[in-house]
């Protein structure tokens, strides 16, 4: 590991497309780093799922779907929200419990939503959300509209017997589902090998004869490739398609750094040079594959630290939700 | 013949709303397929799923011939996979549409519960109300010919429990119309619960769209000594428990609330000031159910009005028996109701 | 089909073995024509899912089986119950609601048992029973007996997740566990192929790479020499193992007859020679193959229909349960 | 440090029952532990399972090196499926063994809500017996910190409806260690909810292995004016009431069922015709919970000593919200209890 990144995706990827890949997922890495940064403040009192180390994903998948296509999400949702285009203010806000949070301080950090870009919320019971992709899937096919609908989720959530549930219905009513697996091999502070037969989530769809790969999720360009094939598979009314990410949490389940790690991590986690980086390695390929001037990367991550300075001072000054509204919104 | 229909034909004796009238009638089922069909007519949004939907016996008649009406895609059989395919209807009613998922039982829910509980009451407001969930989820209640354990449950009293389900249980051929029709179109998570014992019982049915608000009670009978507050098949018990009381002098207003989330206070607390006597007769086990409940608002917000301790009549606490013996010492019906009123007015 | 069946199995089984499935599939045929015969008296007052047409596979499982390897059935179980051992006379009395019931009445025909033989129970939840058997044989691994369990079910249970969970537990920790799905095509009046991306339930087991195996459910032998593999690999500590069994339901879901067939039934499914009998198939190759004589088979039948007869003689004249007792037995 | 902890560190002060005395004193989360290790030491049938259950933190510290010393064969941790592992726990306790089935909350069971209500809870009655489930389920309900609409509920409210079902709610450490002990020597399914608040709270708990029988009520503080029955943390909560009102010259009687099935009727009606005043403080849902039953209870039989309109001190009808500001609006606690206390004093 941490050799060189090398520069696969040429003839896949245009330059710019790389660019706007690095945008992505710089502004997650970002953001992500100001809320470890402030999270001991506990001004957010919130509990967070950091998504430092699978930035790769989200920005991989989400750069083939349009407004219309729809996602739904987990416990660690910041990135799926950000990738997807939801509010930044309102998900800053969501995490400091304010009334001009995308939920209006009603969800927190693990209920993240933003209806107007086809983000229709994050579920924080593991497996819970998936079927409701495929229920939106089914919507688009009644609809007849060419749109794709996708679930994030992550390895522990691939044993819920929901999972092979929302697989088996999807395939056969063939609808435009694609599910994503982030597998990071854990689940909180356990190895996914004292909890599957194998690490290989990308096995399970053999069940169905359903289509699926797995690819490295440290690797944007090779997650942007495959979800490339596994969206337009699905978009052009193929059924359902499942793409396991092999990513790694650079971070604890929950909360700020990895205090324990010590203590649960695989030895092959604890070596020096486990971590790998796709923005770094990003970058690199960036400027020298693809002769881009370190000076624009850097403007545009200068530009990104404005725009989230800025969403954490709309946050921070919003006004709380009124506990008058305890009440409100049980029913529409 | 299915067994079920088998042991109602022979156990329930019919019950005629409009005995006499020169009206059109509908039966339960009859109802519940014309309120079906209606709503796929009207709107495209709705679609209909559930195991057998499509079976020669139709969901027990309830949806018969939608199929070749309305389409596969409109109306389609669901595998043996409660969990996903709740979450399927939630998802696509996060997308605009109106499902309605069909149960056999209330049991089979049990599949389902987290996608019940932890999905569809919470996305509302948990997104504080950005995403409601338009879902009908229906269940018909067993009951009878050994049914057992696991295929007689009623479990309303789980669904009263949690906060963002409305749950309702007709007990009349006209109500399970206009309530059906009402569930399908509130844009929130409606649990729907049928009995069995009612699909044979007919009344006037206009032929209309109409919708039964949530939350109205009905007074089934008027009367003026004991008010039972009855839900489901228990209302046609109470009404023929009153009849028999009628001929000792005992006068019993039977109150049917329709919905029991939410559920009609008023009427329950105006027909007790005048009473001062309650009894609360549920097709659910007693502890813990929805009956507490009734028994409990009223011991708060009719306390002065309690005449004498409220009494409910509902299924003792065992899980249900197969044997016909023990089936018959464990409903409760219309001798329960009988001795119950006329404990109260000794 | 109805072809002259032949006798793969020469090798595998003996003539004895052959002759004593022949005795548990006749004995099972002739208890549910029974039940059939009187049904409509109305004196059984419970729901009955006959098995006639499926009598091979339990016999062909149970053949393997001792008293302490351990079944669960479901809602279709009386071949299970007859097959493992379970008490005749019990059962036939639990059908008539009697306290001599297998469950004193409080169970009815879905929820027989008898662990006396070590069949701890019929769900008729479906898919409901299935990680019992995967508990049991974990029990079996930590009391290091060298024992076996077996799960029951129906094409339709392999649709709920729990089947799945369950393989994944079994693969996990390997447990003597075997799957044995009885794939009738239907669930209720539903075909499966409203219900399942394709008919091969024996596919579902490669998400996990866990072995598995189709076989013909309609052949005694065939199935005896698969689940001898299936058994003994599971038994020697290998793990978990499924069979899927084809198999043909000759009536409707429940009761007696099949009075809708014309009505739901797949086209082939209402074709003259569309039945196949496993019984009659097995006593063809006894007779011509193994040179059995008729009259020693008509002899077991004879003395099976004696057992049976005064089963039901038993079952009729047993006493009810007490209404008095309907509150017995809630805990132990 | 998980936020849970640290929520707890601030909100909650810390509670000694035992203050001042110079005995062994456990925490509530040590006294689950020690309560488990002599559990899996006496009787080599147990064994526990649960996700995390060899993480560094030991499910809240409840398991903390129980690993090491018993093997991974009696102490190992399980996938992200609540349904089979609870199902697979069934399968084994039907054969001899005796499971602990650890859940980090009570929201993750509704995955498993069909093995509980339809399988454990039948398997004894629906089979005359022959088949005890002798099946400990463990979940520690969350709070605060925007915890949210789904690792926040109690849920007792349903288990306590299904017959078959015993449900188990300790307050203290002393009564956690007692009951969870019973808990698994117990035949039967025993639902065993803790609340995460309760964990930093410690109190004097003997080191032999002791028992607190099922069904008995204990009387945490004596008191004369009004009888307060109080379940998991609001026990706390009311005895800080308590301790307020005496003040104010308020006497309260606080009971704790410990388990609400069986539950013990004789103390709190036998308070009850002392003080004939009843509020029931629960830390769960107002609507169909199981204040309900309890208040229903006392309407039914202790009608006569009733001399007020009871009131439930429960949650709100809503899902848990996020924000602090919503939550701090959402709990009751001791101003509710003072609240509701002055009220029934005047
Ligand atoms: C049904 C359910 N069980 C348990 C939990 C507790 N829990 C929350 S997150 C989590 C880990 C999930 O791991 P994974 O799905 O791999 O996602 P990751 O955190 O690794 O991104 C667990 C066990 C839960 N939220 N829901
Ligand atoms: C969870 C659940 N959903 C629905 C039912 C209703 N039901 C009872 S038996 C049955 C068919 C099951 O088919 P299959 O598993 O293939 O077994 P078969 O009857 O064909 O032997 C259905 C749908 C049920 N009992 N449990
Ligand atoms: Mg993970
Ligand atoms: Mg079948």
């Amino acid at each position: 590991m941490n050799e060189f990144p090398s520069d696969n995706s040429a003839g896949v990827i245009s330059t710019d497309q790389l660019i706007g890949l690095y945008r992505e997922m710089a502004r997650i890495r970002l953001v992500e780093l100001k809320v470890e940064e402030l999270y001991h403040l506990d001004e957010m009192k919130t509990p967070v799922h950091l998504a430092l180390g699978q930035e790769a994903v989200s920005s991989g998948v989400c750069a083939h779907l349009g407004t219309d296509d729809r996602i739904f999400s987990n416990h660690r949702s910041h990135a799926h929200y950000l990738a997807k285009g939801g509010d930044l203010k309102a998900m800053i806000a969501e995490f400091y419990c304010k009334e001009t949070g995308c939920a209006k301080g009603r969800g927190g950090s693990m209920h993240l939503i933003d209806t107007a870009v086809g983000h229709f919320g994050s579920s924080a019971i593991v497996g819970g959300g998936i079927p409701h992709a495929v229920g939106a899937a089914l919507a688009f096919k009644m609809q007849k509209k060419p749109c794709v609908a996708v679930s994030f989720f992550g390895d522990a959530a691939s044993e819920q017997g929901v999972f092979f549930e929302s697989m088996s219905l999807a395939v056969l009513k063939r609808l435009p589902v694609i599910f994503v697996c982030e597998n990071n091999a854990y689940s909180v502070c356990s190895h996914i090998s004292v909890r599957q037969p194998n690490p290989d989530v990308v096995m399970r769809p053999r069940a169905f004869d359903m289509p699926a790969a797995q690819v490295d999720g440290m690797d944007v360009s090779a997650v942007f490739a495959k979800a490339k094939e596994a969206v337009e598979f699905s978009r052009q009314g193929h059924g359902p398609y499942l793409l396991e990410c092999r990513v790694q949490r650079w971070r604890g389940h929950a909360g700020a750094g990895d205090p324990l790690r010590e203590k649960y991590r695989a030895p092959q986690d604890l070596t020096p040079d486990w971590m790998r980086d796709p923005l770094a390695d990003c970058e690199k390929i960036l400027m020298a594959d693809r002769q881009v001037n370190g000076e624009a990367l850097e403007g545009i991550k200068a530009e990104l630290k404005k725009e989230i300075d800025q969403a954490f001072q709309y946050a921070q000054e919003s006004p709380l939700p009124d506990k008058g509204d305890l009440e409100k919104f049980l029913f529409k | 013949m299915p067994w079920t229909k088998l042991q109602i034909e022979r156990e329930e004796p019919a019950f005629d709303e409009n005995l006499g009238q020169d009206i059109r009638k509908l039966n339960f089922g009859e109802a519940l397929r014309e309120a079906l069909d209606q709503a796929l007519e009207r709107d495209p949004r709705v679609y209909a799923m559930g195991q057998g939907i499509n079976d020669p016996g139709g969901i027990f008649g309830t949806t018969d011939g939608l199929r070749e009406k309305y389409g596969n895609e409109r109306v389609f059989d669901t595998p043996l996979a409660e969990e996903a395919t709740i979450g399927m209807a939630i998802g696509s009613a996060m997308a605009g549409l109106r499902p309605v998922s069909i149960h056999n039982r209330p049991d089979f829910l049990m599949m389902a519960m987290d996608q019940i509980v932890n999905a569809a009451a919470k996305w509302c407001y948990m997104f504080a109300g950005q995403v409601p969930i338009p879902l009908v989820i229906r269940a018909c209640i067993g009951r009878g010919w050994g049914s057992a354990a696991q295929h007689s449950q009623s479990l309303h009293g789980l669904f009263t429990h949690v906060p963002g389900l409305k749950v309702v249980l007709p007990s009349t051929a006209y109500d399970a119309k206009g309530l059906f029709i009402t569930s399908i179109a509130d844009e929130n998570p409606v649990i729907f619960i049928e009995h069995r014992w009612l699909f044979k019982h007919q009344g006037s049915v206009p032929e209309h769209v109409y919708s039964i608000p949530f939350g109205q009670a009905t007074v089934k009978r008027p009367g003026k000594d004991i008010t039972v507050l009855a839900i489901s098949h228990m209302v046609i018990e109470s009404l023929r428990a009153a009849e028999e009381l009628e001929k000792k002098g005992i006068s019993l207003e039977v109150i049917d609330p329709r919905s029991l989330h939410p559920f009609d206070e008023e009427t329950l607390l105006q027909s007790l000031s005048k009473t001062g006597k309650l009894i609360v007769a549920d097709v659910d086990w007693k502890t813990g159910g929805f009956a507490a409940e009734v028994v409990a608002t009223v011991a708060e917000k009719g306390f002065h009005d309690l005449k004498k301790p409220p009494v409910r009549v509902c299924l003792p606490d065992v899980p249900t028996p197969a044997s016909y013996v023990l089936e018959e010492a464990f409903y409760r019906g219309v001798p329960d109701i009988v001795q119950a009123a006329e404990k109260l007015m000794r």
